[in-house]
C-alpha cells in the first residue's frame, strides 16, 4: 500500500526517518518517521505528550535531534541546525505555546525576522498593506497596527495563523491552532488550510479535535509515547481505529452526562445580576447557576465570555450589577475574596495567567490551598502538598516523571490537566471553566467531561465556556450564547430550545435576533 | 515588576480600545501624547524652579543645564538599547573613565589627532567584550556589567598611571567649550545622538528587531532573528557611546582622572532611562522618553543648586521628586485610560 | 626588626594628592629596606566600614606599619587599637588618628585661613564670596572651619554659598560652580576645597565669562603650580601640602617605633605654604622621586 | 536578560527530567547540589588564595573573611526576597547608614537602651514605604528605591547633623566584636538571618507566594493571592535587615557618618544575589545561593589584599573573577545538563 502511494505521489515533500529526542531522563522521541506530500494534509496526532510537538520543533530548528535521524525535503537530505535554516528550507510552524512579542503590532509579529525594508529603512506601511489579506481571510476583527498585547489568546492564535501563512512557506506546520477559536474562526482557518492545499503546500495539522481530522487529513499518522505508531490513510480514518492506534485500547463513552437525569435542578447556587465593565467588553449580563448544573457559557471569539467570567471571579473592575452567591451577595472585589467564597476560575491563557511555570507540579496543584493545610502560623504541610499533587496526577493521568518536576517541562496538555486539579483542589460551590480542555487529548478530554459530571453530581454549580461546539452540546444542561458583550439567549433547560449546534450559532451569529 | 506591566498593559489595551471608532490620525496624536511621557512633569519642575528662584529660565542657565545634561543623554541613549532587550550596562560609567583618559593622555603624545578616534574605539572595544559575554556565553547582564565596571575601572586607573591626566591646550576643547551659532557643541552632539537613536529604533529594521528581542526572545530565536547580533550591537552601542561622554567630558574639563571619572553615572543614566517610561523588562520604550528623563535629572541638580538648598535637603528632595514625578506619571496615564 | 611590607588606607586614590602619599612612602620603604618592602595601598573611599575591614585585612596579611588616613579621626580607634595589638605600628598622615603611634599631617584649619585670609586682603575686607564646599570629612571639613574663621571676622565680607558640595573633584566643581554662578550675579571670589574643585570652579567661570572674580584654593598640586606661573587661570592663590614628604616622614618615624625609637613628638604638624602667582617662581612643589 | 534567563529555564527545566526515572532521594540529592551552585567556585578560589598566599585558611584569616562578609550576608539575604518578586532594593546602603546613625545617636541618649530597637524600626519604616510605593501605587521598584536612596541618604546625614556619631563606650558593642564560643557575634547574628530566610522561603506558605509572585504576578493575582501584601513583606523584610546591618556596622565601628557609610552597599548585595543564582526576572533563585555568592565577594577582598596586590589590579582581577565565576558555573549546568 504505502509503495503504491509513493508511485502515485512521487518522492515525499517532507519525509523524516529515525528521529529520536532525549531529554535528560525522558526519550521523547523514539526512531519516528513522517511522510508528507505537497498538496495534501498530514494530521498527526496522539495522546498529550505522546511528542507530536517535541517532532515537529525538531524540524522547525527549535530543538536539535539526537545523531541518528535523517530530514529530507523532496529527496534531499538537508540539515536542520536552527530555526533560520528551518526557514531557508521552506519550512514555517505555528507553535502550540504561543510565540509572538506582545510589545509589537500584529503586522510586526506577522513579519518578525522578515521584515520589509525600503532602503535602509524598515517598510512598515508595506508589511501593514501584506498582511491585511490573510487578516481579512482569516476574518479578524482587528487590523495589522493593533498591538498584540491587547489581543485575546485567540486572536493572537490567529496571528500565530496568519504568520506562518504569510511566509509562503512550502511546508507548514499548524500544532493545536484551534484550541481557542470557536466554530467561525476555525472555518475561516479551514478555508485557509483547502486553499494552501490547492496551492501546493504541505501541511502538517496537529489536533486533538476529531471532528477537524476528519474534516481535513488526507492521511493521519499516530504517535505513542514517542513511537511511531502507523499511518492511516483518506478512506482508512474512522475514529475507533484512530482511538485504538492512540491510547492503545478502546474508549467506551466519550461525553458522559450522568448528573442530573430527571432534569430536576437545585437551588440557585450563583445568581449574577446585571453585571457589566461599564459597556466596554461587557454589557450587563444577568444569570442564574444552580447547584448540581453544567451550565454552558459559547460564543464566537471575543464575544467577551471570558470578560464576563473575570468580572464575576473579580480579576476586573465591575463597574456595576451584584453578584449573590449561595444565597449571600458576595462583595467580590479580588480573586481572593471570590476563592474564600467558594468561587473558583480556570483561566484560557495557561501559561500566562495560570501556570507557575518555573515551579514544580507540587506547588502549582497546591497553589490553591497552602494555606488551608498549613501547619500553625503558615508552615507549609508538606505531606499533604505531596499527597494531593500525586493524587492528581494518577487521578488526571499526568505524564509526569515526579511531582517535583517543574511545570514547563511538561506537554500543554499535561500543563492543563495540573492547572484543572489546582482548581479542583479548592473544593469550590461553583467552578468557572474556560475552556477546559484546550489542548487536551482525548483520553483525557473524557476523564475531565466526567469529573465535570461528578463535580455536579455533588451538587457543585459548574460554568463552562468553551468555543468546541460538541463539547458544550455534549455536557451542558443549558446553555447561555454570548454576543458582543451581551447574553443574547439561551438553549436547553426550560427554554424548549433544543441544545444543537444550529440554535446555538443562531444566537452567537445573531441571526436569531 | 510585572505587576505594573500587567497594569500598563491593561491600561494600553484600554486606551487602544477607546480608539476603536476614531480615526488613526487621532491615534497618533493619542500615541504623541503617550511619548511625551514624562514631558508635563518636566515643565512643571521647570516652571516651579523659574518661580521659586526668577533664574532658572534664562538664557544664561538654560544652555547650562542642556550642557550639564548632555553626557547623561548621551550614556543614557545607550542605555536605552540595552534595556530595550532587557539587559541592563553598569560599565558605562567606568568605560566612560577609560576613554576620557586615553583621549586626554592621547591628546599628550605626538598622536594627538588620534585621540578621538581612539577614545571611541576603546569605548566601542569594552562594549563589543560585554555583548559578546552576554551574547555568546549568555551571562546575565547584571554580572558581565558589574564585573566589567570593576575590571574597567581599574584599567581606567592603570591607563592614566592613577593621577589626572591634564592637557591645558587639549586639541578638542572645542567640543566642551565651543558654540555652533550660539548652541554649545556638547548640546549639539547629545542631540545629533538621540536622533540618530530615534532614526534606528523607529525606523530601521534593526530596530524592529530590538523591540522583538525585548518583547519575547523566545519568538525572536524561532522567528530567525539572530538574537546574538541584537545583543551584540546594543552593548557595542552602549560601550561606543560611553565613549562618547568620555570625549566630552574630557573636552569639557580639559583633564580626566581615572579612578573618580564617571563613578555612578550608570545610575544615572538608567534612572533617565525609567523615568522615560522603559520598562526593565525590555522591548517597552522610547529615545523620548530617555531624552526627557535625563533633562529632569539634570534640571532637578541646577534647580535645586539655583534655590541655595543645602545638599543634605537636595538629597532628600531629589529622590521625592522623583518617586513624586513616576507617580503623577501613573496618575496622568490611568486619567488618558479614563477619558 | 625588618621592615618587609606596609600597608595603606587612604581616603581616595582618584585623587592625586593621595598618591603623592603613596609614592613617598614607596620611596622611603626602598630607601630602608630595598626592594624587600612592599607597600600595598587601598582606597577606603570615605568608609569607615570598609577602612576597619582594611585594617582587618592588613592585620591578616602580617604588615609591619600601616600607614592610615583615617576617614574618621576619632571613630578609628578601635580599629588602631586591634592593629596595635597584632603588633602592628600605626602611623597617622594627612588626618589625625585617634590611639595612633604617630601622626604626620598638614595643619588644614591653617590651610583654609591662609587661602582665605589672602582673598580678605585682595578685596580688601569688601566684597562677596562663594565657598565650594566637599565631601564632609575632617579635612576638608578644617578648611572650611579656618577658611569662615577669617572671613567672618570681616564684616565687609559676605559668604554667599558654603553648603554645596563640589565632591572634590572637577566635574563636580564645575557643576555646582556653574549653578552658583547663575544664581549670584555678584561674586568677588571663591574658596574652593582643594584644587580639583577649584580647576572646577575656574572652567565654569570662564565658561560664563566671569572673568571678575579669583579663585584661592588648598594644595598646591603640579597642575595649580603651572596655572598660577603662566598665569591662564582665575586661581590665584593655593596652600600648598607635601604629600609625598608627609609620607616620607610618616614611615621613617614608624620604622623608628617598630626599632623601639619612640620619637620626641609623635605628632608633626607640617605648615601650608601659601602658593601665589607672585611666589610661585620659588614654589618647588609637590616633593616627587 | 530573559535569552539567559531562558536558556537557564530549559537547563532548570532538562535538570528536573533527570529525575525522572531515578528515586526521591536522589533527586533531592541532585537539587542539593543544584542549591550549592556556586560553592565548587567558592572552593576553587579559597583554595587558590590559600596556595599564592599561605595564610588564606588560618585560623586568624577565616573569622576575619566571615566577619566582614556577615553584614553584605545579612543585607544580600534582604536583597534575596525582593529580587526573587523580580524588584529591587537600591536603598539598602543609605537605610543601613540611617539606622547606623540613629543605634550610635540614640546609645548616647539617656535611653540608649531603645538604640537597637529603634535602629531595626526605622529600617522597617524605609522598607515599607518602598514596599507600600511598590505595592500600593504599583511604580517600578527601580525608580522607588532610587529615590528612596537618594532621599534616605539625605536623611541619614541630616540624624547624624552630617558628621560622625561616635561612641566609644557603645553599649551593643558587643555585637561587632564579642563572640560566643569562640564564633564572632556577627557571624552567629549572618547565619541566623540566613537560617530564617531559608526556612520562611522553603517551609511557609509564604516562601511559596513570594515565589510565585515572582514567577507569574498574574497566574498568582488569579490564585487569590494578595500580591501587595507579598511586595510589602519582602520590601519591609528588605528594610529591617538593611536596619539590622547598620546595627552591626556601627557595632563594629561603634560609630556612624551618615554621608559615607554604606555608599555602594547595594551594589555588592545584588551582585551577591546574582553570583547566588537567583534571576533578575524573579522567581528564581535560593538563599544558599546568595550566602555563597557574597562569600565570593568578601574573600576576593580579603585575598587579594593578602597576596598584596596593588589596588588597580584588584579592581581588574575582582572583575574578572566575578565574570569567570558565571561562566564556570554556566559551563558546570550544562555539564550536569548533558550528564
Ligand atoms: N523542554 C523539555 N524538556 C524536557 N522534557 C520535555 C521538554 N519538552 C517536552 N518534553 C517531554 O517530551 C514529551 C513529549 O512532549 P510533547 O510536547 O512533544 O508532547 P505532545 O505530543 O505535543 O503533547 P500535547 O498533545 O500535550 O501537546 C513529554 O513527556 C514532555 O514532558
Ligand atoms: N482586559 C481587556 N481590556 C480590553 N479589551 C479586552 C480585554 N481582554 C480582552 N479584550 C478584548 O475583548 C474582546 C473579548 O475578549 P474575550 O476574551 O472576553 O472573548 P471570549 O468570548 O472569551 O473569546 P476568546 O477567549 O475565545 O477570545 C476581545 O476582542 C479582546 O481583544
Ligand atoms: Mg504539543
Ligand atoms: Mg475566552
Amino acid at each position: 500500500m504505502a509503495d503504491e502511494l509513493q508511485a502515485e505521489l512521487g518522492v515525499p515533500t517532507l519525509e523524516m526517518r529515525g528521529i529520536s529526542k532525549t531529554f535528560p531522563g525522558v526519550k521523547a522521541l523514539n526512531g519516528v518517521e513522517l511522510k508528507a506530500w505537497r498538496g495534501q494534509v498530514l494530521s498527526l496526532m496522539g495522546e498529550n505528550g505522546a511528542g507530536k510537538s517535541t517532532l515537529m520543533k525538531i524540524l522547525s530548528g527549535a530543538y536539535q535531534a539526537d545523531a541518528g535521524g535523517e530530514i529530507l525535503i523532496d529527496g534531499q537530505r538537508i540539515h536542520i541546525d536552527g530555526p533560520i535554516s528551518a526557514k531557508a528550507h521552506g519550512i514555517a510552524i505555528i507553535y502550540q505555546e504561543l510565540s509572538l512579542a506582545p510589545n509589537l503590532t500584529v503586522a510586526e509579529n506577522i513579519f518578525m525576522g522578515r521584515e520589509l525594508s525600503k532602503s535602509l529603512f524598515v517598510d512598515r506601511a508595506g508589511m501593514i498593506e501584506a498582511c491585511r489579506d490573510v487578516l481579512k481571510r482569516l476574518g479578524t476583527t482587528f487590523g495589522p497596527e493593533t498591538p498584540v498585547s491587547v489581543l485575546s489568546i485567540a486572536e493572537r492564535q490567529l496571528v500565530e495563523i496568519a504568520r506562518a501563512v504569510q511566509s509562503g512557506a512550502k511546508i507548514i506546520v499548524m500544532d493545536e491552532p484551534t484550541t481557542a477559536l470557536s466554530s467561525r474562526e476555525t472555518e475561516g482557518l479551514f478555508a485557509i488550510i483547502r486553499q494552501l492545499r490547492q496551492d501546493g503546500i504541505a501541511i502538517i495539522y496537529i489536533s486533538h479535535r476529531m471532528d477537524e481530522i476528519y474534516e481535513l487529513s488526507d492521511r493521519v499518522s499516530v504517535l505513542r509515547d514517542g513511537s511511531y505508531v502507523g499511518t492511516l490513510e483518506k478512506g482508512e480514518i474512522d475514529a475507533p481505529t484512530l482511538v485504538r492506534m492512540m491510547v492503545g485500547r478502546e474508549l467506551s463513552s466519550f461525553y458522559t452526562k450522568d448528573h442530573d437525569p430527571d432534569g430536576t435542578r437545585g437551588p440557585v447556587v450563583l445568581e449574577v445580576e446585571g453585571i457589566t465593565d461599564g459597556g466596554r467588553r461587557v454589557h450587563p449580563s444577568s444569570f442564574k447557576l444552580h447547584a448540581g448544573e453544567v451550565l454552558g457559557l459559547a460564543g464566537l471569539v471575543g464575544s467577551g465570555r471570558t470578560e464576563l467570567a473575570r468580572l464575576i471571579y473579580g480579576v476586573d473592575q465591575r463597574a456595576g450589577g451584584k453578584i449573590v452567591l449561595d444565597g449571600k451577595p458576595a462583595p467580590m472585589s479580588d480573586p481572593k475574596a471570590s476563592l474564600d467564597a467558594g468561587l473558583a476560575y480556570l483561566t484560557e491563557d495557561r501559561k500566562g495567567q495560570g501556570l507557575f511555570l518555573d515551579m514544580s507540579v507540587r506547588d502549582n496543584v497546591n497553589l490553591g490551598v497552602i494555606d488551608r493545610d498549613a501547619h500553625g502560623p503558615g508552615f507549609l504541610n508538606l505531606t499533604s502538598a505531596r499527597k494531593r499533587a500525586i493524587q492528581a496526577i494518577l487521578g488526571l493521568r499526568i505524564r509526569v516523571a515526579s511531582a517535583a518536576v517543574n511545570v514547563g517541562a511538561l506537554s500543554g496538555g499535561n500543563q492543563q490537566k495540573v492547572l484543572l486539579s489546582r482548581w479542583l483542589e479548592t473544593n469550590p460551590k461553583v467552578l468557572i471553566l474556560d475552556e477546559p480542555t484546550r489542548g487536551v487529548d482525548i483520553g483525557a478530554k473524557s476523564e475531565i467531561y466526567k469529573i465535570i459530571d461528578d463535580l455536579a453530581k455533588r451538587g457543585l454549580g459548574v460554568l463552562v465556556i468553551s468555543s468546541e461546539l460538541p463539547e458544550i452540546i455534549g455536557i451542558c444542561d443549558r446553555v447561555l450564547v454570548m454576543r458582543e458583550g451581551r447574553i443574547e439567549g439561551e438553549v436547553g433547560g426550560a427554554t424548549g430550545r433544543a441544545i444543537t449546534q444550529e440554535n446555538i450559532m443562531a444566537f452567537a451569529t445573531g441571526i436569531a435576533a | 515588576m510585572s505587576e505594573q506591566e500587567t497594569a500598563a498593559k491593561t491600561a494600553d489595551r484600554e486606551r487602544l480600545q477607546l480608539q476603536g471608532g476614531t480615526s488613526s490620525r487621532s491615534a497618533q496624536l493619542r500615541s504623541l501624547i503617550q511619548a511625551l511621557g514624562m514631558l508635563p512633569v518636566l515643565i512643571l519642575i521647570c516652571i516651579g524652579f523659574e518661580y521659586m528662584t526668577g533664574r532658572f529660565i534664562s538664557s544664561r542657565n538654560i544652555p547650562i543645564v542642556l550642557q550639564q545634561a548632555s553626557i547623561n543623554i548621551v550614556l543614557a541613549t545607550g542605555m536605552t538599547f540595552v534595556i530595550l532587550t532587557g539587559g541592563i550596562d553598569l560599565a558605562v560609567g567606568a568605560v566612560l573613565a577609560v576613554s576620557a583618559v586615553t583621549a586626554v593622555a592621547m591628546s599628550l603624545s605626538s598622536l594627538s589627532i588620534l585621540a578621538i578616534p581612539l577614545a571611541l574605539l576603546v569605548g566601542l572595544l569594552f562594549g563589543c567584550i560585554n555583548g559578546a559575554l552576554v551574547a555568546f556565553l549568555r551571562l546575565p547582564p547584571f554580572i558581565v556589567t558589574l564585573g566589567a565596571m570593576t575590571a574597567v575601572r581599574g584599567v581606567a586607573r592603570l591607563v592614566g598611571q592613577d593621577t589626572t591626566v591634564f592637557n591645558p591646550s587639549l586639541p578638542f576643547a572645542w567640543i566642551g567649550n565651543a558654540k555652533l551659532l550660539g548652541v554649545p557643541w556638547l548640546i549639539i552632539i547629545a542631540l545629533i545622538v538621540v536622533l540618530i537613536s530615534w532614526v534606528i529604533l523607529r525606523r530601521t529594521v534593526l530596530g524592529v528587531r530590538i523591540y522583538a528581542v525585548g518583547g519575547n526572545p523566545d519568538a525572536a530565536r524561532l522567528s530567525g532573528i539572530k538574537i546574538w547580533a541584537v545583543l551584540l550591537f546594543v552593548y557595542a552601542t552602549s560601550g561606543l557611546l560611553a565613549g562618547l561622554g568620555g570625549v566630552m567630558s574630557a573636552a569639557r574639563t580639559y583633564s580626566a582622572n581615572g579612578a573618580q571619572l564617571g563613578l555612578a553615572y550608570e545610575l544615572d543614566a538608567i534612572a533617565a532611562v525609567i523615568l522615560g517610561g522603559t520598562s526593565f523588562v525590555g522591548g517597552i520604550g522610547t529615545i523620548m522618553g530617555t531624552l526627557i528623563g535625563a533633562l529632569i535629572i539634570a534640571v532637578l541638580s541646577n534647580g535645586l543648586i539655583l534655590m541655595q538648598v543645602s545638599e543634605i535637603w537636595q538629597f532628600i528632595i531629589k529622590g521625592l521628586v522623583i518617586i513624586i514625578a513616576v507617580t503623577l506619571d501613573r496618575y496622568r496615564n490611568k486619567g488618558a485610560a479614563r477619558t | 626588626k625588618e621592615l618587609t611590607s606596609i600597608g595603606a588606607t587612604l581616603g581616595s586614590l582618584g585623587n592625586p594628592f593621595f598618591l603623592q602619599i603613596v609614592k613617598g612612602a614607596e620611596k622611603k620603604a626602598k630607601e630602608i629596606n630595598g626592594d624587600k618592602v612592599k607597600v600595598t595601598a587601598v582606597s577606603a573611599d570615605y568608609d569607615l566600614n570598609k577602612q576597619f575591614t582594611q585594617i582587618d585585612n592588613f592585620i591578616a596579611s602580617g604588615v609591619d606599619i600601616i600607614l592610615l588616613n583615617a576617614v574618621d579621626p576619632t571613630a578609628i580607634a578601635p580599629a588602631v587599637k586591634r592593629a596595635q595589638d597584632a603588633g602592628i605600628v600605626v602611623m597617622a598622615v594627612d588626618v589625625a588618628a585617634a590611639g595612633a603611634d604617630g601622626t604626620v599631617m598638614t595643619d588644614n584649619v591653617m590651610a583654609g585661613a591662609e587661602s582665605c585670609q589672602y582673598i580678605v586682603e585682595k578685596l580688601e575686607g569688601e566684597g562677596n564670596v562663594i565657598i565650594v564646599n566637599g565631601p564632609p570629612v575632617s579635612a576638608i571639613v578644617d578648611r572650611v572651619k579656618g577658611c569662615h574663621d577669617v572671613l567672618d571676622k570681616n564684616t565687609g565680607i559676605k559668604v554667599l554659598s558654603d553648603n554645596q558640595n563640589g565632591k572634590g573633584s572637577r566635574e563636580g566643581g564645575l557643576e555646582v560652580t556653574s549653578g552658583l554662578l547663575t544664581a549670584f550675579d555678584q561674586v568677588d571670589a571663591i574658596f574652593g576645597i582643594n584644587d580639583p574643585t577649584s580647576i572646577g570652579a575656574d572652567l565654569a567661570a570662564k565658561q560664563q565669562g566671569r572673568t571678575d572674580l579669583f579663585i584661592t584654593s588648598v594644595d598646591g598640586a603640579p597642575d595649580i603650580a603651572n596655572q598660577l606661573k603662566d598665569g591662564s587661570s582665575l586661581i590665584l592663590a593655593s596652600a600648598s601640602q607635601d604629600p609625598f614628604t608627609m609620607a616620607e616622614r610618616a614611615i621613617e618615624i614608624g620604622y623608628g617605633i617598630m626599632n623601639g625609637k619612640k620619637p620626641d613628638n609623635p605628632i608633626v604638624l607640617l605648615p601650608p605654604e601659601l602658593v601665589t602667582r607672585d611666589n610661585v617662581g620659588a614654589y618647588k612643589g609637590w616633593t616627587k622621586e
